[in-house]
């Protein structure tokens, strides 16, 4: 089997394999242990892909492979991947068969439907790690809506219907602008002179050539095409002020939809902003990167503060979710590798921390039948193993050197901090604050339910789910074996993530440069339009000298008196 | 005394069509209604036959025969129909039929 | 005479239905219920012989015929209505018996009650399709006689078939309505086919572009009376499409029809009013964009105004056939974006707007048809089923059913990877190359909007616990026709290159075509 | 021995902390755990030991780097899992790892029977882990690391009885207080970066690339070349400092740490951790250096707490909150000492004071052991005859910590206010003259504070009440439980140490071995850091070898400096120790005279200055004050968040959702099923088009 058939074949293995889940009797067993094999094997070709990537050349897009699709349009199923995609592609991967093996207590009914949409939309996101086609990656990042809708919607809490429509209506609106952004950059690319560079002047949603495209603009383009870009992305991301469906769907969603939604998707806005944002509209990302800068600190203070005051013990970490991306956003755009590398860091480490985080408390929902953190408390006592892995968790979040958070916490506000072009130390001295306000609302909770006095409740009366008994036992060997390969990511990634960090450098490299290179001329707020096209085309015909020479372009202009 | 001219028989043409318009506007019963807007369609025919007095060509006459043809089957279509709905409700006054509305 | 005979071989396939039609009307007189059980396999027949005759080449004659006819998309359109049209004669085939009928007292004449758009009723086929018949003459039209004559075929029987697709009171009214302003608006665009008569003294449309070719290059303006006549016709003939102003019969209407009736108006007249407004708008298309600007203002009012009072009134329904009435509504807004920018011939696929309203009707098509015949599939309080609750746990009870219905509506909302979505691709990519971006903007924002009702019609089918009064009724071939239509859309969706670079071919040779009678215009 | 195996310092105890990690899990092995913790801590000892006799040989002025492993390393962010040896790393190497497993062993005793007991010692392994890696950082980040790690042990073992809703309560105020230090540390460490690029401290060579450390980037910089925002970095650092060693402001979590169980106080939060304040500005005296108005500031906050601690110990009655307070008035004491230029002062007093307050400490928790969880010391008199071991133990610490001649705590302290004063006299401001009488006023404080608890506890007539802690097995099962009566908690493990003895009594040898070596150092430690007639001593040979060694302000300082300051006739630090001698004599006779000989006097004068003595008892009432200006004020802030994020923002979003249902409301009326209405519609519409494109044309 050629290599490159090798990233496809994860897309289409979850799909398949939730496919096959219709075809099984509906016994709740085998269809639990076929949703496990599924996530495992996908899991396995990513290991695979993991195994035959070539780490030295980790920036380079590998065993790229293109199926196509619509020729008139330039569309093509578009397969590909560089260290960044690869990273977030196996977090994808190691989170699905825990995520399922985690629900095995908590799903009751509807077996099908739960595995096969937890499978398709384990496919729609690794296609949107691996697209290298931009129509091809809106379909993945579109489509993960639908089985995290029906999964909330119909596994979800007492609000579930809110919660999930919600969330359906506020991120699909946002990203039907970024659809009419992402048109609007390839309509440009139509109308650049062919000879600019390879792909210019026809029809094609090719990442790479439309990033020449987008940067060929005119600033005030730029600026369009990025609020197009950030009203889609910031959503999902979720970026203050737009997150208020997050806290809502966090709730509601059963335990495996929130660890996705914290593990995975949230990551889909940001992997977004950093793919398409930072490369295509460089100079709108100078010029508005300050503002987005700002709104990602306003958001951390803003959530830390909110989440110190919560009750329900799941909102608290959706609202801290909330918070921590904004020190992911806060990073990218620093625009400088420490920063945009703590960043990627980030991504993974909040997948691995928050996710497990939801795990642990939903397996105390799952034996206290509540999440009001005032009918629990104590819980080191009669349950010390969850504690050990709630706290170790905690500690991962509120970003304690040694472990994961901690890396991403201090790269992302240290990226920040020296950026003085784009944000600068006021940026992360405030943005720092949210540091202490991490560990006031963490503590809080951990205070509350961990320790102190036992308390075990349960649901207050009247509650709807208060048909079960409430019970105390500590987690077996199933939930243990959930939490301990994420435990162990944590402690890995926060002793070595160079492992990570390593590879990453060169990416960021190739996503930051054009950003550098306007920030380095010094174009950055002097109002330069681009001229005409004749003026481009004797600049220079020469691919792949050409990309570089758009950038620098407006430089040039610059310079001149 | 003038002869007339094109623009009078556009004119009546015009006048044709907005009084049936108006009529079929304004009264209640289905079967004058329907009359209006065979008014509407006369209004159109006379046009027609004055455009094609003046362009000195045949295709407008022609055009009037099929418009002829066609609003008799619209005549024919539009009676059973009054037939079919006064033996529902009875009545030919239009505005027993508005339930259905939002 | 042998000019008439040269066309005729480009009609074989109206004729194979007109002669279906016919056959129909005389099986449908027999006294026995058997014989005349054979009417729907006689329409399925000529269908497929249509459909036959298509892929053999024969209805497209050659190429200098299919310039003459003024088109080259008549065979794209013949064979997508051929297409959809076999899908709703699936969904019309098998009428449910379980429905209480409430006969009018005292009207129970000869052989038992009136059974409209029963199997029983060669009436129902042989009207369904003469309509279809119409809407196919539409695609090859070349003269505003044989237009306007075109569109009265397509919608005359259609009014007979909203009178009797069921015994109810509501069938009558929207009956009614349909007809009555139907006949208001037939009488408006027939005035603006004078006036443009009037103005060219002309009707075949060759000569109409040569007309309006040669002002063109003399640099004068459109003339006044044949911008007129031009907008009277796009208005009248948007009534077809249910674009606002002419909107407002369309959702009593669907909601008073049969289903599977309701299916059928949501997209046959809605196909013969978008090819005749692309007919139309060619007529003009030589005089360039300064000349047209007011055209392409209407079409550009008509796009924003048509889906967002489509989208903002489907909100606040609880009936579903009403939801998707005013989604039927929103879509021609959606899809009066593909025409604006008319005057610029495409030359890539993504910039060609006619080949995007083209291959987005049967993006829509496929997707209505599908979410309506779901909704005949189930019955209610011994109707058919209309509301949101009617469709309560619908996906719990029938999972291929709420599948299907689920394909269908997230295909109308353009939610990749159905065939909506590259539709959505097709329409806004053609309107943001040619400059209309402000106009795409306020569509990405109306889908957002139609994202509340599609999503209430997913979340009754799935979210809820199924109600106890709804049943599903044995019409099988109704079923398969929604899960036809729903494969369709997904299927489609996900290999839809061929069919894109179908509508753009076929499209393409009428901008050649058009291209080539101005450069021969005096 | 190869100073290659100074690596396995730090992680010997990090394997232990694994081990002891999984003891918990077990019952029987449960037993194991002290042990294991025991021996990595000594061996870690020796190891340091046998470093400790390279100086001079393998481990060379400069210092030495030893790589472990590559940690993050982006951009031109270099920050590797490296170690960096010099003597002032070896010094704390010995005070951690030696303190440290004597405390770990008193503990084996003294923990003994505890459910939580391999918890307890994978704690401490985990600090020890911490601290070590903090001490033998290479590079700011990882210092940061250990200094974050040692704040996280410190939580969890404050919180160690976390069924105690007071002692969750202050783990968490210890972690928050600690995290703002951290912020400001962590800025400076950005700042460093950015100013430097660089945070490592040692220069070394890679793949035959040299990069440049910090002490070489700073010793480079004159001090004209130095521009603002280095000028900044220390005022960051020192946020860093004064949040880990309880300095004002941010000292307020110091004696609320006091819930843990006492060798923890011992160790973390007396002996070690709180000191990593003064080793971290003694590490980074060359970039504290860089600003003139850095070490003043330092020396101002340090003499300002010293003095402000000492007065709220003298109306403290809880035995372990007296010496907590006086651990801030210490250290207040290192950094005045550091903050004067006195490194060798600073860093003496805290290698002395981690031997007698260790040893107080331990003290106070035999006796908290014998009274069965009692430290009010109004409630316990004359125990003299049930613990003599423990009182003269803890009367060897008294002495230490008054500064009584000749302990260890007099010459430390006296090298500190000699060098203040010193700095005073010679003019080089006013300020260190106060500084330095500020100085001698707490001596004397601290006198007759310490004193007062050992006269209240050993001396007087033998009268005590027994703690809660018994009651608490047979009364209460259900201690913190109202809430929920059906839980099983039959045994409040987290809260209750099992216990045999139902009298005051005296401790075994297993804890009480490792007192009398504490007592020895307390006792004698100070002949290393007194300097003999050369003006050498070993101590200042430490500091010398080392990067704490003040030179460019020593320098700068020199113009000023006269070859012997002169006071009252003597040397100045003959001088220093004639009256710090005096006032120590004088606190311990007025200490004897209220608290021994005359308590009703003592009551009296308390009556007669009510007012003071009550704010002295709620010291200062500055808990309640953050509580009231900071803590309320922010938590309101929450609410207000909390609810401007559902009304005004969620209501903003669901607006904008209602806008077109409103447009739908609107455009509803159109559509009222009259047929006539419609064909209305109809013709207004075409009509409208008309006239509207009339106008476009």
């Amino acid at each position: 089997m050629q290599l490159s058939m090798l990233i496809p074949m994860m897309v289409v293995l979850p799909l398949l394999s939730g496919a096959a889940l219709l075809l099984l009797p509906s016994g709740g067993k085998a269809i639990k242990a076929h949703a496990l094999i599924g996530t495992l094997a996908t899991l396995g070709v990513s290991l695979l892909v993991v195994c035959r990537f070539d780490w030295s050349e980790s920036q380079a897009i590998q065993m790229a492979s293109a199926i196509g699709w619509v020729e008139g349009f330039g569309l093509s199923f578009g397969f590909g991947i560089d260290a960044i995609s690869l990273w977030l592609v196996l977090l994808t991967t190691v989170l699905m068969p825990l995520v399922v093996l985690g629900s095995f207590s908590s799903v009751t009914h509807r077996f099908k439907e739960f595995y096969g949409w937890l499978m398709v939309l384990e496919a729609a996101m690794i296609g949107t790690f691996v697209a290298t086609d931009l129509i091809f990656f809106y379909i993945c990042f579109e489509f993960t809506l639908v089985p995290l809708y029906l999964l909330i919607g119909v596994f979800g809490g007492t609000q579930r219907l809110r919660a999930a429509k919600m969330f359906f209506l506020y991120t699909f609106t946002g990203s039907m602008l970024t659809f009419a952004g992402v048109l609007y950059v390839a309509w440009f690319n139509t109308t650049l002179p062919w000879t600019l560079f390879e792909g210019a002047g026809r029809w094609t949603f090719d990442i790479r050539t439309l990033y020449g495209s987008a940067q060929a603009m005119s600033h005030g383009q730029q600026v369009w095409v990025l609020i197009a870009l950030l009203s889609g992305f910031a959503v999902k991301v979720p970026l203050f002020p737009v997150h208020t469906w997050l806290p809502l769907a966090h709730t509601e969603a059963p335990t495996s939809g929130s660890v996705i939604l914290a593990g995975v998707l949230l990551k889909l806005g940001t992997y977004g902003l950093l793919r398409f944002a930072l490369p295509m509209t460089p100079w709108a990302v100078v010029t508005i990167g300050p503002y987005i800068g700002a709104f990602a600190v306003a958001g951390i203070l803003y959530t830390a503060l909110i989440c110190w005051v919560q009750k329900d013990i799941k909102k608290l970490i959706a609202y801290s979710s909330v918070s921590h991306l904004g020190f992911c956003v806060l990073g990218m755009f620093a625009l400088n590798s420490v920063g945009v590398g703590g960043s990627i860091l980030y991504m993974i480490n909040h997948g691995l921390s928050t996710g497990a985080l939801f795990l642990c408390v939903g397996m105390i929902y799952e034996r206290m039948h509540t999440r009001e953190m005032s009918r629990m408390g104590g819980l080191a006592r009669i349950m010390p193993v969850w504690a050990f892995f709630m706290v170790f968790f905690c500690m991962a979040s509120v970003g304690l050197p040694g472990l994961n958070g901690f890396v991403g916490e201090f790269l992302t506000l240290m990226g920040a901090f020296v950026a003085t072009d784009v944000l600068g130390p006021a940026y992360a001295a405030i943005a720092g604050v949210g540091m202490i306000l991490g560990a006031i609302y963490v503590l809080y909770m951990v205070g509350r339910v961990v320790f102190g006095p036992v308390v075990t409740l349960g649901p207050s009366l009247g509650d709807p789910s208060d048909g079960h008994g409430v019970r105390t036992d500590d987690l077996n060997w199933r939930e243990i074996g959930v939490l301990s390969p994420l435990a162990v990511g944590c402690l890995w990634l926060g002793l070595f993530p160079t492992t990570v960090l390593q590879t990453l450098e060169a990416p960021i490299e190739g996503i930051i440069e054009p950003t550098r290179s306007i920030l380095d001329g010094g174009v950055y707020g002097k109002g330069v339009t681009i001229d005409s096209d004749s003026e481009r085309i004797d600049r220079d015909s020469d691919f792949p000298a050409a990309r570089r020479v758009l950038v620098l372009f407006d430089t040039d202009r610059i310079a001149q008196p | 005394m003038h002869h007339a001219v094109l623009s009078h028989f556009l004119l009546t043409g015009a006048v044709l069509f907005v009084l049936g318009l108006i009529g079929f506007l304004s009264r209640r019963n289905l079967i004058v209604m329907f009359l209006c807007t065979e008014m509407m369609f006369q209004g159109v025919v006379v046009t027609l036959g004055a455009f094609s007095r003046f362009h000195a060509n045949d295709t407008g006459q022609t055009f009037v025969i099929f418009v002829l043809t066609i609003a008799a089957a619209e005549a024919a279509l539009a009676l059973g129909l009054v037939v079919l709905l006064f033996r529902r409700r009875g009545t030919l006054d239009v505005q027993a039929w508005g339930r259905l509305r939002g | 005479m042998t000019h008439m005979l040269d066309k005729i071989v480009t009609l074989w396939p109206e004729v194979a239905l007109l002669v279906g039609a016919c056959v129909c009307l005389a099986v449908g007189l027999s006294p026995r219920a058997g014989t005349r059980l054979l009417c729907a396999w006689v329409a399925g027949l000529s269908l497929v012989a249509a459909g036959g005759l298509l892929a053999f080449g024969v209805g497209q004659a050659d190429q200098g015929l299919a310039a003459a006819a003024g088109t080259g998309m008549t065979g794209f359109v013949k064979a997508a209505i051929v297409g959809v049209g076999l899908l709703l004669l699936l969904v019309a085939a098998s009428v449910p018996s379980e429905l209480e009928r409430d006969a009018p007292g005292g009207l129970v004449d000869g052989d038992g009650k009136f059974d409209p758009g029963s199997v029983m009723r060669g009436e129902f086929f042989a009207f369904f399709l003469f309509s279809l018949a119409g809407a196919m003459l539409c695609a090859g039209a070349n003269d505003l006689v044989w237009l306007f004559l075109a569109l009265e075929l397509t919608s005359l029987p259609t009014y007979v078939l909203v009178a009797t697709s069921r015994d109810r009171a509501d069938a009558q009214e929207s009956a009614v309505k349909y007809f009555f302003l139907g006949a208001m608006a037939a009488a408006v665009f027939l005035y603006g086919f004078t006036l443009i008569y009037g103005s060219t003294g002309l009707t075949n449309f060759d000569a109409i572009r040569a007309y309006v070719a040669a002002f063109a290059d003399s640099g004068e303006p459109l003339a006044p009376l044949l911008r007129t006549g031009l907008i009277l016709a796009i208005l009248g003939v948007s009534f077809k499409i249910a674009a606002v102003p002419m909107h407002f019969y369309a959702a009593d209407v669907y909601q008073g029809a049969a289903t599977p009736v309701t299916a059928m108006l949501a997209f046959v007249p809605k196909t013969a009013g978008f090819v005749s407004l692309i007919l139309l708008l060619s007529l003009v298309q030589p005089a360039g964009a300064e000349a047209t600007r007011a055209v392409t203002w209407l079409l550009c009012l008509m796009a924003a105004l048509t889906m967002t009072v489509g989208n903002v009134l489907g909100l606040l329904q609880h009936n579903v056939k009403r939801v998707l009435a005013y989604s039927s509504i929103a879509h021609s807004g959606y899809i009066l974006v593909g025409l604006v920018g008319f005057t610029e011939a495409g030359s890539t696929a993504l910039g060609n707007g006619t080949a995007a309203v083209l291959f987005y009707l049967v993006a829509y098509g496929l997707a209505t048809v599908g979410a309506f015949a779901v909704l005949g599939c189930i019955g209610s309080r011994g109707d058919e089923a209309q509301t949101y609750d009617d469709l309560a746990g619908l996906g719990r009870r029938h999972p291929v059913l709420g599948a299907a219905m689920l394909i269908s509506v997230l295909s109308l909302l353009g939610l990749p990877p159905m065939i909506g979505f590259i539709g959505k691709i097709y329409l806004f990519g053609s309107a943001i190359d040619r400059g209309y971006t402000l106009l795409v903007i306020i569509a990405v924002l109306n889908s957002a909007v139609s994202a509340v009702y599609y999503l209430r019609i997913a979340a009754a089918c799935y979210f809820r616990d199924p109600a106890a009064e709804t049943v599903s009724l044995a019409v099988p071939w109704r079923r398969a026709g929604a899960v036809l239509a729903a494969i369709s859309a997904l299927v489609l969706g996900v290999a839809g290159g061929r069919l894109v670079d179908a509508a753009h071919v076929a499209t393409a040779g009428q901008a050649q075509a058009v291209a080539h009678v101005s450069s021969v215009a005096p | 021995m190869s100073i290659e195996f100074a690596k396995w310092v730090p992680w010997l105890p990090a394997a232990a902390a694994v081990f002891c990690g999984l003891c918990c899990t077990n019952r029987r092995m449960r037993t194991l755990a002290a042990p294991v913790c025991i021996v990595s801590l000594v061996s870690g000892f020796l190891i340091t030991l046998g470093v400790k006799g390279q100086i001079g040989g393998e481990l060379s002025d400069a210092g030495t780097r030893l790589q472990v492993f590559e940690w993050i390393r982006i951009g031109g962010l270099n920050a590797d899992f490296a170690y960096y040896l010099d003597t002032l790393t070896v010094l704390m190497l010995l005070v951690v790892t030696g303190v440290g497993s004597l405390v770990a062993i008193y503990a084996a005793g003294y923990m003994a029977g505890d459910r939580g007991y391999a918890r307890f010692f994978a704690a401490v392994s985990l600090f020890i882990f911490a601290m070590t890696t903090l001490v033998m950082a290479d590079n700011l980040v990882l210092l940061y690391l250990g200094w974050e790690g040692v704040g996280l042990c410190s939580y969890l073992l404050i919180g160690y009885y976390y069924q105690k809703p007071s002692a969750v309560a202050a783990a968490k105020k210890a972690f928050i207080v600690n995290r703002i230090g951290d912020l400001g540390f962590a800025l400076g460490i950005m700042l460093i970066y950015h100013q430097f690029g660089t945070v490592h401290f040692s220069t070394f060579t890679a793949d035959g690339v040299v990069y440049p450390g910090l002490f070489e980037h700073c010793s480079r910089l004159t001090l004209a070349q130095v521009e603002t925002p280095v000028l900044v970095i220390p005022f960051l650092l020192m946020l860093g400092a004064f949040g880990k060693s309880a300095q004002l402001p941010l000292y307020v979590w110091l004696p609320d740490a006091m819930e843990g169980p006492t060798p923890v106080s011992a160790l973390i939060h007396a002996a070690t951790m709180v000191t990593a304040g003064v080793y971290m500005i003694a590490r980074l005296l060359p970039v504290f250096e860089l600003s003139p108005y850095a070490l003043p500031t330092v020396a101002v906050v340090g003499g300002a707490t010293a003095l402000f601690a000492a007065t709220i110990a003298l109306r403290q009655h809880d035995i372990k909150r007296v010496f907590a307070y006086s651990t801030v008035s210490q250290l207040g004491y290192m950094f005045l000492g550091v903050g004067v230029l006195s490194t060798v002062g600073g860093v003496f007093h805290l290698f002395t004071h981690a031997f007698f307050k260790a040893l107080l400490f331990l003290t106070a928790g035999s006796v908290m052991h014998g009274l069965a969880g009692q430290l009010d010391m109004r409630k316990m008199s004359g125990l003299r005859t049930k613990m003599p071991v423990t009182c003269w133990l803890m009367f060897v610490g008294c002495l230490a910590l008054a500064g009584f001649p000749f302990t260890a705590g007099f010459f430390s302290k006296d090298m500190i206010l000699a060098a203040a004063m010193d700095r005073g006299l010679t003019g080089q401001g006013t300020m260190y003259t106060v500084l330095g009488i500020a100085g001698l006023f707490t001596a004397l404080l601290t006198a007759y504070y310490t004193f007062r608890v050992w006269f209240r506890v050993f001396m007087g007539p033998t009268e005590y009440e027994m703690g809660e802690e018994h009651a608490a097995v047979e009364d209460t099962p259900t201690d913190g439980n109202e809430a929920d009566p059906s839980a099983d908690t039959s045994i409040d493990d987290g809260n209750i140490k099992v216990e045999h003895h139902h009298d005051a009594h005296e401790m075994g040898w297993l804890m009480n071995g490792p007192l009398v070596v504490l007592a020895v150092g307390a006792l004698l430690a100070g002949w290393l850091g007194h300097a003999d007639s050369s003006g050498h001593s070993w101590l200042l040979s430490v500091i010398e070898g080392s990067s704490a060694n003040p030179t460019r302000m020593v320098e700068a300082a020199a113009g000023h400096a006269e070859a012997h300051t002169m006071l009252l006739g003597m040397e100045l630090h003959t001088a220093m120790m004639v009256i710090s001698s005096c006032l120590s004599v004088l606190g311990i006779l007025v200490a004897a005279y209220l608290h021994w000989f005359n308590r009703p006097a003592a009551d009296r004068l308390a009556e007669q200055w009510s007012g003071s003595a009550r704010v002295l008892e709620n010291k200062y009432f500055v808990d309640e004050a953050m509580d009231a200006v900071i803590v309320k004020p922010l938590r309101m802030m929450g609410y207000l968040c909390f609810v401007f994020d559902r009304l005004v923002i969620e209501g903003l979003v669901l607006a904008v959702g209602w806008v077109p249902r409103i447009g739908g409301l609107a455009v509803r009326r159109t559509q009222r099923g009259a047929l006539q209405g419609y064909g209305i519609g109809m013709a207004v519409g075409v009509a409208v088009v008309a006239v509207l494109i009339a106008m476009v044309r």
